[in-house]
């Protein structure tokens, strides 16, 4: 299908332009080396400013839910500069140091958060042209990438020398190594569905119709299973287990203040994002418009819509899902948690799978 | 077979029941929110119950007449010493010997607002009102005498024309 | 930076506020000492962050702590003004409410939250119990106000003091973090003694 | 058929009865074991509720213990006295708690206040004070200045003390053990969000099971029972809306009640039928929190607002009338502080409409999820026998299958005038107890709408003395409270306040039980079973 409006959106150009012209001035590792620091330091902005929108729609959209208005004195009436004040707040806030905690590992734990977060971060597909690491197994990367979290986690709830926060740990490293099976499983439904592991590929793969319609029930279930266990991934509610507020005070960051404490909270907003994100680029056609087959005026009108705002759009309708169901239900118990992995999400997702796969095989998918 | 039709009964049945959660929960969120909003409703809708019993308040009248008789029952009807009124003995114009306010002390940091010294007053002295704005940043400030500067006792024709309810 | 204007916040004038004697006197100390421009804007913006920022521990013992959940609910929505983070972690919290009676058992472990928080950090005590042991105060096990174990920022009276109170004490609270200093300045004043502050500092 | 009393007075001929208000039977210290165990065994009507058990200190050197006991089966009522045997090892008394469970929490109360040590009893630790304290502070001889604020850290004991009598008449120390030095124990509390307030729970734990919980109380111990021997009758009133905030209505009127029972005064129609429907609406406003907080318990965090909105428009209600949201300070001696407002009715004929209408949403949202189901049922088991055993009544024991809503078998107020069902569940589980506060919230609808339409004319109050003395006497009275039954115990010596002031908490008995309810769950459902049992923690502290 031609693409025009696409191409003209896409960033490819720019970009090469960009790295020919420095090429030009100097020898092509420093070319390689300045961009890279270029881009590091934008996804870091990009990841703040994400961080920063994230967690004032979840006040609003919490707000609403509850049946009240949520920040509205800080930053005109809709208080839009109620999370900054709280940015700058969590900055000037003390670092307690704890006296027989493990230091190492209690000050690296937060990194590794925010690093495992940030590396699955840059690996969402913008736009054309946009994705900042195009691996050719990305999928995996991203699996990979997102379970250092996990690391950092446990090493929060164990370094932190208090029974709460290693309760927290434990259940959360119990509960996310469960849930990344039904996670993988329903990513390779898709890769099945697609026949490539790159980010760009499936993306383009879903240039004639997005994912989610094009693999008749199969591909919907898998998304909502996705969403599931992503969210047991994100360590959101209903699966926040490892903070559970009401059990264990503040879960495995309970002893973590001011900035260390701002990382955990960050990285859960970011892992929010990051979950929705892979959830659009897998199923909901990353930033592809939306196309009909066969209604090529008003592919044509999608297309006018530039990639970076399909994508954030339906990133952040998924946000809302997410959200939306966070703020319905009581949390899950533990054995509640697992048994739901392993006893109904997990032998649906091989179903899930195999069915994807006679499918793809037979070649009935659209 | 039993069983698997009972699994998927359940799975049927929980997803279901999820459901109308999420159904309920975005109802409420395209309702009306019922937030009332202190402090930029303070002078428009603002309302407190006129029974509301924020802070005691000694009943003075436009010269500055009030009605304790320093009797003391309000003291003595306080369950924790939160009223202190001293008095002095004073010999009036006809050489009788009366009793005097000079300091109505009242603490609202220890009140309990249980209203046995607005009951046991003979005379309607003293009221709570809806005063509530209270917050200080030092104990002390919360020391206060009721009697207003240079107040002196309504004389008894007054009292009566002007009977003030607690 | 001079400190011109007694700090206030939205929809308020400082004269509507109590107590204003107060913070004119913890201005002209801050004036005298004074402050260059740059660092001055800097606190500004600091405290600007602080105020609008508190995360409240709320230490709830009794009747209070129920009047400080509805204070959190629709109704009355704290989130508004930005206190809607409640942690219950004393670590990540800014303000230590105490909501009702501190008695001899619980006296120890008030003094411990309070060194486990991490500074800046606040106390504000809510209701007759905690400001001078209420109707409890000659009791053989009451602590008899909790300014005697911490510092307390502001004393919100009433028993229990109504929710709007309770947003009236905590705009004092916010206009108290208006006036401190953070930059070129200790920024705490009213550290009893015996209290030592942690040395390390972020 | 025998009365209970002529039937002790045949195991016990030394029983005497005393009938100077209520009636006692005061058996002797040697003879009061096997008394109470034959009660409780009896065959027509076995005494198998112990309701409280108080110590009095009598001042001349004797110290008393209450024992105040229900049939389950004709919910029949008899009050038996002891007094502690005195020698060098100071007042002691067998213990009943193998008779009654509940008596295992109250004996440590009475020694705790009185230092009646209880022969037999397996755990004499303190139980509302610091275990360093020195003294027993409700002894009439205390020096309120014995014991200073003291900041040091609390360390608390992991054994316990018992003492058994021998035959010689010298007591043997033994020791047992709570927590073994390798037990995961975890500190739940005191700062804890989901304590309800002040609670300890020392809980040891395998994996994320619960194996043993020791609750430690007492950090928000008040001395209330102590300080109203100080005061007025009229000024005690102000304590019983401090016990349990969330039944300050129904606390006060057992205290009026019990008052104006000893004083002989009559109160008006009007004024029984404006208490009955306070106390009921107060039992809306805390089954409401009830929800609310369980919700939040369990990590529902938007179900908490729903209950907290219809909340509101209660406390709006009262607040228009009492001049208070939570504390009311209504009723007093003789009626109450003031007559209804004239929107009151009107009002509250809306809410108990728009309460039917809305209470579907607490059910879509909550009560039919799949997880709160699986997180509900069949967690924390409470059988019928343990439960009336250790004493747990409201909403707790009538889950368990036990009915002991003190409105239906002992009326008072207006109960007997109106028509109410006894909401009673069979399982004993978390979700029964869920269950039988959710169908009370609208049977007290039910209750509000039959008396709102009728409320008769006449006085709010009754003139009562200013100072008010009561006969010499021991009187009692008790309410259906929003958590169970509140009772208040009052000695009086003729004077103008109580020689002893009693309130029988009605959360003590629920947090005794958490050990045995919670015992084999998780921690997850440690919360939330605490969360069911609906406890107040300066109602058990007092």
């Amino acid at each position: 299908m031609e693409q025009s409006f696409l191409d003209y959106y896409s960033l490819e150009p720019l970009t090469r332009w960009i790295h020919d012209a420095l090429c030009g001035v100097m020898s092509e590792d420093w070319a390689v080396f300045l961009e890279s620091l270029v881009i590091g330091v934008a996804i870091l902005l990009a990841y703040a400013v994400l961080a920063v929108v994230l967690i004032y729609m979840e006040r609003r959209v919490c707000g609403a839910f509850q049946c009240r208005i949520g920040p509205n004195r800080v930053g005109g009436k809709g208080g839009l500069l109620q999370v900054p004040a709280d940015v700058l707040k969590i900055l000037t806030k003390e670092i307690i140091r704890l006296k027989n905690s493990d230091h190492v590992l209690y000050e690296l734990a937060p990194y590794l958060v925010i690093l495992a977060s940030v590396l699955s971060f840059s690996c969402l597909p913008w736009n054309k042209g946009m994705a900042v690491i195009d691996l050719e197994v990305g999928v995996f990367f991203v699996l990979a990438a997102s379970s250092i979290g996990i690391l950092g986690i446990l090493l929060a709830g164990w370094s932190s020398n208090s029974k709460y926060t290693a309760i927290g740990a434990v259940r959360s490293g119990a509960m996310l190594v469960s849930y990344e099976l039904s996670l993988g499983i329903c990513v390779l439904t898709v890769v099945i569905l697609s026949g490539t592991m790159s980010i760009s590929g499936i993306v383009e793969s879903q240039a004639d119709g997005w994912n989610i319609f094009k693999g008749h029930i199969v591909t919907l279930i898998a998304f909502v299973v996705y969403l599931i266990s992503g969210n047991a991934e994100a360590n959101r509610g209903p699966f926040d287990l490892a903070e559970a507020e009401q059990e264990l005070t503040a879960g495995y960051h309970t002893e973590y203040s001011g900035m260390h404490f701002g990382f955990f909270y960050l990285a859960e907003y970011l892992n929010l994002f990051i979950t929705s994100g892979i959830a659009t680029t897998l199923f909901l056609g990353g930033w592809m418009p939306l196309h009909v087959a066969g209604l090529d005026g008003f592919n044509a009108v999608m297309d006018y819509i530039p990639g970076i705002v399909w994508f954030l759009g339906k990133t952040f309708f998924v946000v809302f899902l997410l959200m939306w169901i966070r703020w319905t239900y009581p949390r899950l118990r533990i054995d509640q948690v697992l048994n739901l992995e392993w006893k109904y999400l997990m032998p649906l997702s091989l179903l899930l799978m195999l069915v994807m796969a006679v499918l793809k095989t037979c070649g009935l998918v659209f | 077979m039993n069983s698997f039709t009972k699994y998927v009964k359940r799975y049927w049945r929980s997803t279901k029941s999820l459901w109308v959660g999420l159904h309920t929960s975005i109802r409420v969120f395209f309702r009306k929110k019922v937030t009332e909003q202190y402090p930029e409703n303070r002078h428009t809708t603002l309302h407190i119950p006129e029974r509301h019993r924020a802070t005691l308040e000694m009943v003075h009248d436009a010269d500055n007449h009030h009605h304790c008789i320093a009797c003391g029952l309000c003291q003595m009807a306080c369950p924790n010493g939160t009223i202190r009124v001293v008095s002095e003995m004073k010999e009036d114009a006809e050489g009788k010997k009366k009793r005097v306010l000079v300091r109505y002390e009242y603490d609202l940091g220890s009140c309990v607002f249980c209203q046995l010294c607005v009951n046991a007053c003979p005379h309607g002295a003293i009221r709570f009102t809806n005063e509530f704005e209270n917050a200080v940043f030092e104990r002390e400030k919360l020391h206060l005498v009721l009697n207003r500067e240079g107040s002196t006792l309504a004389p008894p024709a007054e009292k009566k024309t002007n009977p003030v309810k607690a | 930076m001079e400190i011109k204007h007694l700090p206030t916040t939205k929809d308020m004038r400082p004269e509507e506020f109590k107590d204003n004697d107060y913070l004119l006197r913890m201005a002209e100390e801050l004036n005298r000492e004074g402050a260059g421009v740059v660092l001055g804007l800097a606190d500004k913006l600091i405290n600007w962050g602080r105020s609008n920022s508190v995360w409240s521990l709320a230490l709830g013992t009794s009747c209070c702590a129920i009047e400080f959940m509805a204070l959190g609910a629709a109704r009355y929505d704290m989130a508004r003004f930005g206190f809607e983070v409640t942690r219950n972690s004393p670590r990540q919290a800014d303000l230590l409410m105490v909501l009702g009676t501190i008695n001899y058992r619980m006296a120890p472990v008030l003094k411990r939250l309070y060194d486990q928080m991490a500074e800046p950090k606040y106390v504000v005590a809510v209701g007759g119990c905690t400001i001078s042991g209420g109707p409890f105060r000659k009791s053989y096990c009451v602590v008899d106000g909790i300014d005697k174990i911490v510092p307390v920022d502001v004393y919100i009276p009433g028993c229990p003091p109504r929710p709007e109170a309770f947003f009236y004490g905590m705009m004092q609270l916010q206009r108290k973090i208006k006036m401190e200093r953070f930059l070129g300045h200790r920024d705490r004043n009213e550290v009893p003694q015996g209290m030592e502050r942690k040395e390390e500092k972020a | 058929m025998m009365t209970t009393e002529e039937k002790i007075k045949e195991w016990c001929p030394q029983a005497e009865t005393e009938t100077a208000g209520e009636t006692v039977v005061r058996v002797p210290a040697d003879k009061l074991e096997d008394v109470c165990r034959r009660l409780h065994d009896d065959a027509d009507e076995p005494m198998d509720y112990m309701r409280d058990l108080v110590g009095v200190d009598q001042g001349d050197g004797r110290y008393s213990v209450y024992y105040q006991l229900e049939s389950t089966r004709t919910h029949g009522r008899v009050m038996l006295c002891s007094d502690a045997a005195t020698g060098e090892e100071g007042p002691l008394l067998p213990s009943v708690c193998q008779v009654w469970k509940t008596a295992e929490i109250k004996e440590r109360e009475a020694y705790d206040f009185f230092g009646i040590r209880f022969t037999g009893h397996p755990d004499m630790r303190r139980l509302f004070l610091r275990e360093d304290w020195k003294g027993y502070p409700l002894r009439k001889d205390y020096d309120m200045d014995s014991n200073p604020l003291n900041m040091e850290n609390e360390v608390n004991a992991d054994v316990t003390e018992e003492f058994r009598l021998l035959p010689d008449g010298t007591l043997e120390r033994r020791e047992n053990v709570v927590f073994n030095p390798d037990d995961f124990v975890v500190n739940i509390g005191p700062q804890h969000p989901s304590t309800h307030g002040a609670l300890r729970m020392r809980t040891s734990l395998e994996g994320e099971t619960v194996k043993h919980i020791d609750p430690v109380l007492g950090y928000i111990h008040r001395g209330i029972e102590k300080l109203s021997e100080s005061l007025t009758y009229p000024q005690t009133l102000a304590f019983t809306d401090r016990l349990d905030y969330l039944s300050a209505h129904q606390n006060r009127h057992a205290l009026c009640m019990c008052i104006e029972r000893a004083a002989g005064i009559e109160v008006t129609d009007r004024v029984q039928y404006i208490r009955t429907i306070m106390d009921e609406l107060q039992r809306i406003a805390s089954h409401l929190l009830f929800y609310s907080c369980l919700v939040m318990d369990m990590g529902a965090l938007t179900p908490f607002f729903y209950g907290f909105r219809e909340r509101e428009m209660i406390l709006d209600i009262f607040e228009e009338t009492t001049g208070g949201r939570l504390i009311q300070n209504y009723n007093m001696i003789g009626g109450v502080q003031a007559d209804i407002h004239p929107t009151f009715v009107q009002k509250v004929k809306e809410f108990t409409k728009h309460m039917r209408e809305i209470i579907h949403e607490y059910h879509d949202i909550f009560t039919g999820s799949v997880i709160a189901r699986n997180r509900l049922k069949q967690m924390g088991l409470l059988s019928r026998e343990d439960a009336i055993s250790l004493g747990a009544t409201g909403g707790t024991g009538r889950a368990s299958g036990w009915a002991n809503d003190v409105r239906k078998h002992h009326p008072y107020g207006l109960y007997d005038k109106v028509d109410f069902k006894e909401i009673v569940y069979t399982h004993g589980d978390s979700w029964d107890r869920y269950m039988v506060r959710m169908d009370e919230i609208l049977e007290s609808c039910a209750i509000i709408d039959q008396l709102i339409d009728n409320i008769p004319a006449g006085d709010f109050r009754v003139k009562v003395k200013p100072i008010l003395k009561l006969p010499e006497g021991v009187f009692t009275a008790s309410v259906e409270s929003s958590r169970g039954e509140f009772g208040v115990f009052l000695v009086s010596r003729g004077d103008k306040s109580p020689y002893r002031l009693h309130f029988r908490s009605t959360g003590l008995p629920l947090v005794h039980a958490m050990d045995t309810v919670c015992r084999g769950n998780k921690i997850a459902d440690l919360i939330a079973i605490g969360g069911t049992l609906d406890f107040v923690i300066p109602d058990i502290d007092r």
